[in-house]
């Protein structure tokens, strides 16, 4: 593909008589191109076509949840009465939108079973540099500055160590057993005063349910410590099991999982934080309040002296928040409870066909959840084929490859999420394809480390480009 | 059911193969007494009911002309922009891990950071934050990285309030202090200290400031060379086309430049999804927080883009990385880099003119109007304070009536006196625009 | 310059490659004193202004809930359907001429002819033509080059007046003559003679009527076949959910179908684009007007679509095509085809059954005040005429100040009494929606 | 690809108390599938990327004027105040739209320098219908029954003569001269008493300026008949050269060409009539009138007794005439007559390039207009490959293919429209295919008969296609 910087005409620069000091004034002419709007659309409109996308192909992307992306949710959140609002309109002005937002705040509270909801932070990880901030603050405020060290399951994903770090902890992973539950002792081992909290998902990455949730929780309490929810994988259990009620103090939700609002080829996401009575205090702010006449308006510092504070310049990803409402609202009760039940179904399902064509289950003696863990080591040692190689293969038959190389505790994984949205025709027809793979990789391997083969380009060399450094285009 | 497939014999075929009999089996492993039915979520809703619901909520919005600015503005969005980024394939997509299968992506981000760095002046840009002001927080942890023995950041007095907090909220999570900065009380810009003190790693200089003031940015930028800190530029990028580009301030250029996209594209959306610009110098980029993309080759030489540096990031190197960002505004990154293109060099210069103009229209018109003055008097691009002599929340709310909203009120911002408006002017302001709103302060003056 | 890449450099590289100074040479053909400048016309607009002109004009509509039908209904639309039909992809295409680059639209169309057979029940259907009214036109033509001995069309009363006057404006150009079949008084439908006029080719039969009425099908079917008539039956797509499709009525089936596939997935736009539907039996298909897709294959067997039967059309056949038709409704047909994949027969019949039980409902309602009358009352589908006892008119402009577009009087249609006014609902409508028009009604009648 | 048939579910049918006779009701289910909405917006998103169109490809089809179809035009005439418009809803309740159909109607007057316009026809052929009936209504208005004869060029699109058909007329096809204009004499010896009218396009479908314009008009209201233009060809002297100034009497424009409203693979287009006011009573209804009062209504058969009257249930095709208006909007006095300013440029420097790398201008001495003809005999002599083998080979360069085989006066012809949206550079790449493709023919001709070949599907067998007919998914 050509780029955008190739498609430039000279145009004549506007003068201007600016009442602004020549020494403040840009002294060269910006070099941008000034490409014609046809050109313009043409060019990304060819691009949007090189990409693999939920609603062009199947994206079994274990630990992302890519399900499908309810298009009246993408209309009815830019509606002008919307995507006009400055967010400096006074409160009488923006009624609507506030009490969607506020509709949104009960209903992830009572979904999680959770006092309180902050729908401000941007993504998962900053819901999760919230949710320690709040522990933070919750132990300091009762006087308490010594727990400086956060606990966290190996097989965390990364932003949950990252986040903690960056709240000021320190980190301790913890191990698990080889039944992908936790090894409690070792959780005892390390729990004590200096402990302020850990962080759990559960079902975990490894695609398993914590089956002790409820005695760690027990364990971590009576230590004064907290238990951190990391959303992520709430598709497991939507509507079935509440957080609040394994005995978590606060977590976040990537809405852009669970609440199928669009990854956008990397965002933007949005990562509510729901807390238990005692944290509501410390909730980043601002957050949305129904007053006494019925009226909404924003909760800030003066209503909540404690909270951690803003964490983005304005109330979070509104447009993202409100494909999330419109999300919730469409399913209602009966409807989030089915997307368990058919994401779990479809998870074991695909599990089950895939041992049925050969490959080999992390955790064979375990129930997936929404989601499970392959690993092709059997497959490597015979043929040197790497999950890698299986990744890139399943994009020539254009499907969208699993996450890989995570959690890294399984050698040679492949995490598969299927989703509930997806049909079992699509699921068989992943399976005939992955069959066809595994043969392939016994009878010519060659063909997987080359894979992909029928796509524009062919394997792209991430350490050339590591080498090199281009980040720009050049002049 | 909506946005399941599944019928009845497929779900009993599925059953059979996995050997459950019905679904909730397949929950077995979780404790009985932890599932329950989330009573309290309202039933589901048609897609035409919840079409209906939403559009009343929309409707009970009031249709405003912004005047409102504040760090968010209401720019023109051009139409092939929505068009666009309203693509499954750029919507539907994710991270683009696997970089084969995600060439559009990537190659708009790698445009992205082209246009950031040219309108910049940096020598490297990301693939964005999630805004303006998260970015600056990820700015000043990039100083401390780089200046490993210091604890404190210096803040003027007016940068955004909003971003000043957000600051406040995050950098004493790892013990690093905003020092702030006194402005000069006429000009109200920076008024730099003789010295700097001695554990601050890094000066921020926003350009423009909060009460769309333009500072003396090479004096700024000079300072902080002489002082031995890096300097963090916080510019608005759609002033870039008229403005000095940071890349050029002073003898050396700033270290990093931070700031809001929301500009470029993006709808006001009552404050977000907007997407935080971030650039630095090429030395610096193993320092950076975020995504990267790079230009890279396959096996037969051609050229395609892919994810870089990537151990910088959580995924590989957990608590070791440089942010913990994840998930960033890929799409409104997508919106940024439509909405420059459409624009153009050209289009970019003729918006931020007509801005600056037409702000120059309405100031001259409001000062027109008895005992209605400017506090501060300095160059500004398209922002500026007016001081009345009646409460600015009255006088912006009494505006409302007349479809306008007439600015941010500095007292909501914790700034200046309570007649002071900050009042925001983008090229779609006409000049009977101007005219209305001119005369509806004229009519709420003179009751 | 709007929409024209062009700079100087390369218009003057082309003028020199072309062996010219200046652009005007290239009109040197063209008499000087026919060349003019268009004064005329206003200068042009930015998008900007552009937008905001339009948005301007939008806003001089009241938003109403619409109770009007005759022809063209509010019907709910997937939100799927605008999504994907303003795809460049679809949008921005030509007709398939070229099938290779075109199978997008050429498999939508195959899939459209498909759902248009299997909904009414026929043997073949095309691609559309303009609207309901203009595939009449079609349809009757057809008629009588499949009965050329003939020169006249059975036209009952009630056929929705629009429709009749597009027949009355097209047919005579060919000497074609409509003959009116008188209704009963009583019960609004088609009144049969015991003998067809000699010259008749056909009988048209509209499923529903202008009155909102269903006709007894069969009866009218067996009497086209012993009178040897061709029957065109009129058909509107959505009630096809819950009524007998044409190819089932009496013991033949109908030989020609039209409809208007407006409720469809087609917003009412003000009265177009719409689109025409037309279907067959497969013996008639080469006198079928407008476009056909067929199924075929490539050299290695591969299935692909291309456009098929070109003969009829007017690109070969010219003067001999068996219509003028060209550019017809493609991407209504793509509208109408991804409406109907999103409902699939499940969601076609709820919206059918709704818009029944709610019209019943606003029926019952409306019956239940004084004096308020329905003066012919036979089985209905979802739109029935009312008697109220102040002018029809009169009525429906009042409570255009409630929101309510009450309906259509039938004297607009140059039917019926000053009062009678035609209501049509849709599974829009709310229980709410239809206490307010009751309230409303009642609130007028009263004054 | 799969059909949508294929993406089946089964759903319970909805129970009802229906109150119609069962007699009138359907007898068994509806035979449809049911897809979940994942499935539908797959199918038909990756369907679309099976087409070209100019969002993402160069689309050089003479006399279709395939431009860039503006992308706010589609916004703003999708705007709910707009779109939910019920065609019964009285005046006073859109005088906005009104309004905006009265601009659009005035300002295609002003570029026609005709009298009145009506908007109503659904499309250019429609638009043909409507303008010889009128002639017929002017002739018979005035007593003279006798004119029942069309004259037509034979070069003319096949529309012309099918719309005089279908309006009672008999055909009479007129010769053109070698130099592309229109044999006079022919034209003299037909003209008589029994003549209503001629259809001509000017420039010619041969992408020519018929010179003689101004005798022919002259000639033929000699001969008390009346001219029809074809306005399909309007982007070629749009601002520029207006058909009322020429002599012609009636025409049509096809705003789906000239107005850059989109074909939306195969319409709606829109074929607006304007007349000179001798015909103005006979213009199609409705039309948009202002009232003294500054408000605006339909005109109906009342205020237009001799109206042609109605031909279609409403007043044409909304949706796009506001597109129309908005792009007109957009370009103003200036940018129109730049369209046709650069729609020339770009076709006279695309003939001189394809003349330059070897192809033959079926009429090299003259000027081309917004299109040309060029002929490939020669080709075709040497090496057998026919224009249909260019311009398949053309698909596989990701280039749609021009016009072929029309007007079908000149053998193995490829009419070649580049309009003016496309960049010198896209003509230059352009240029460097077609010289590819030359050197493939004369080189390896059987590349070019098997073309495409990098398509996912091969050419396509219509002669089957019609053999077989399968026109429906079976069951
Ligand atoms: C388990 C888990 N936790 C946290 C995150 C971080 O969420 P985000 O990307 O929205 O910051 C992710 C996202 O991939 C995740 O999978
Ligand atoms: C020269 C000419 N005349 C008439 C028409 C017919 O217009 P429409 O397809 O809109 O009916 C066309 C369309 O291709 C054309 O090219």
């Amino acid at each position: 593909m050509e780029s955008i910087f190739d498609l430039d005409h000279h145009r004549e620069p506007v003068t201007a008589d600016l009442d602004i000091p020549a020494a403040l004034c840009r002294q060269h002419p910006l070099d941008l191109p000034n490409p014609s709007e046809l050109e313009v659309l043409r060019h990304y409109t060819q691009l949007s076509q090189r990409n693999f996308a939920i609603d062009t192909h199947f994206y079994p992307l274990g630990s992302c949840t890519m399900k499908y992306n309810p298009r009246i949710a993408h209309r009815l959140a830019n509606l002008p009465g919307f995507a006009d609002i400055h967010p400096a309109t006074p409160a009488q002005a923006q009624q609507g939108l506030l009490h969607l937002l506020w509709d949104l705040q009960n209903g992830l509270a009572e979904l999680t079973q959770m006092a309180a909801v902050s729908l401000t932070p941007a993504a998962g990880a900053q819901g999760e540099l919230a949710g320690v901030a709040m522990i933070r603050a919750y132990h300091h405020a009762r006087g308490d500055f010594q727990r400086r060290r956060m606990l966290i399951p190996s097989a965390a994903h990364g932003t949950n160590p990252a986040s903690a770090r960056m709240a000021g902890f320190t980190v301790t992973e913890l191990p698990t057993r080889a039944d992908g539950d936790l090894e409690l002792a070792a959780l005892e081992r390390e729990l004590g005063p200096d402990v302020a909290g850990i962080m759990l998902t559960n079902p975990s990455t490894l695609g398993v349910f914590e089956r002790q949730i409820e005695t760690i929780a027990e364990r971590v309490h009576q230590a004064g410590a907290l238990l951190y929810y990391d959303g992520a994988n709430f598709n497991a259990i939507l509507g079935r099991v509440a957080p609040g009620r394994m005995g978590f103090d606060v977590m976040h939700l990537n809405l852009h999982k669970t609440f199928a609002t669009p990854h956008g080829g990397g965002g933007p996401g949005s990562g509510a934080v729901a807390a238990a009575a005692h944290l509501e205090p410390f909730l980043p702010l601002p957050r949305v309040q129904r007053e006494q006449d019925g009226r909404w308006r924003w909760l800030g510092r003066a209503d909540r002296p404690q909270s951690i504070g803003r964490l983005n310049a304005y109330a979070g990803q509104i447009g993202v928040l409100l494909r999330a409402q419109a999300y919730l609202r469409r399913l209602g009760r009966a409807g989030v409870k089915r997307v368990s039940s058919y994401a779990v179904l479809n998870a074991n399902y695909l599990l089950k066909e895939l041992q049925r064509v050969g490959y080999r289950a992390a955790f064979p003696q375990r129930r997936a959840s929404h989601e499970f863990l392959l690993t092709v080591e059997d497959l490597h040692r015979q043929t040197g084929v790497r999950a890698l190689d299986v990744a890139k293969r399943l994009l020539d038959f254009g499907i969208y490859a699993p996450t890989i190389y995570f959690p890294q505790l399984v050698p040679e994984c492949l995490l598969i999420e299927p989703t509930e949205t997806e049909s079992k025709a699509t699921l068989d027809r992943f399976v005939a394809v992955m069959a066809q793979i595994r043969q392939e990789a016994l009878e010519q391997p060659e063909l997987l480390k080359g894979a992909p083969q029928r796509l524009k380009l062919g394997r792209l060399d991430e350490a050339w480009a590591a080498r090199h450094l281009q980040l720009v285009q050049e002049r | 059911m909506p946005y399941i497939p599944h019928d009845e014999e497929e779900t009993a075929a599925m059953l059979a193969a996995i050997g459950v009999d019905r679904i909730d089996a397949l929950f077995d492993e979780i404790p009985q007494h932890l599932q329950t039915f989330p009573q309290g979520v309202p039933e589901g809703l048609s897609e035409m009911a919840l079409a209906r619901e939403f559009e009343e909520r929309a409707a009970a919005q009031p249709s405003l002309r912004s005047f409102a600015g504040a760090g968010a503005y209401a720019h023109h969005i051009p139409a092939v922009v929505p068009e666009l980024i309203g693509r499954g394939e750029f919507y539907s997509a994710y991270t683009p891990y696997q970089a084969e299968a995600s060439q559009g992506t990537l190659q708009v981000i790698f445009e992205f950071q082209t246009y950031i760095a040219r309108l910049t002046g940096m020598e490297v840009a990301n693939a964005s934050l999630y805004d303006g002001a998260s970015a600056l927080f990820e700015a000043c942890l990039m100083a401390l990285r780089l200046r490993p023995q210091q604890r404190s950041i210096l803040v003027p007095r007016y940068l955004l309030p909003h971003w000043r907090e957000v600051l406040d909220s995050l950098l004493p999570l790892q013990d690093v202090r905003c020092i702030e900065l006194d402005a000069d009380p006429q000009r109200g810009t920076v008024r730099l200290p003789a010295q700097a003190p001695a554990d601050a790693a890094a000066l921020i200089i926003p350009q423009i400031n909060a009460l769309g003031l333009l500072e003396d940015v090479d004096a700024l930028q000079r300072w902080a060379t002489d002082q031995g800190l890096l300097s963090i530029a916080v510019v608005q990028p759609l002033s870039l086309a008229l403005l000095r580009e940071p890349g050029g301030w002073g003898e050396s250029g700033a270290d990093i430049v931070v700031g809001e996209a929301q500009a470029l594209g993006i709808p006001l959306n009552g404050g977000g999804p907007y997407c935080g610009l971030f650039a630095c110098r090429r030395d610096m980029v193993r320092q950076m927080p975020g995504r990267l993309v790079a230009r890279t080759r396959d096996a037969a030489g051609r050229v395609g883009y892919c994810l870089t540096l990537q151990a910088r990031e959580q995924h590989i190197r957990r608590g070791q990385a440089t942010s913990n960002v994840c998930t960033n505004q890929g799409l409104m990154v997508t919106a940024a880099t439509i909405a420059l293109a459409s624009l153009g060099a050209h289009g970019l210069r003729e918006a931020a003119v007509r801005s600056h103009r037409q702000a120059r229209s309405l100031l001259a018109a409001l000062l027109d109007l008895k005992a209605v003055r400017r506090p501060w008097d300095g160059p500004f691009f398209n922002e500026f304070v007016v001081r009345f002599p009646i409460s600015a929340v009255q006088l912006r709310d009494a505006l409302l009536a007349d479809g306008i909203l007439a600015g941010v009120p500095l007292a909501e911002l914790g700034l200046g006196e309570d007649g002071d408006l900050l009042i925001a002017v983008t090229e779609r302001v006409s000049d009977e625009d101007i005219d209305d709103y001119r005369a509806a302060v004229g009519r709420i003056l003179e009751q």
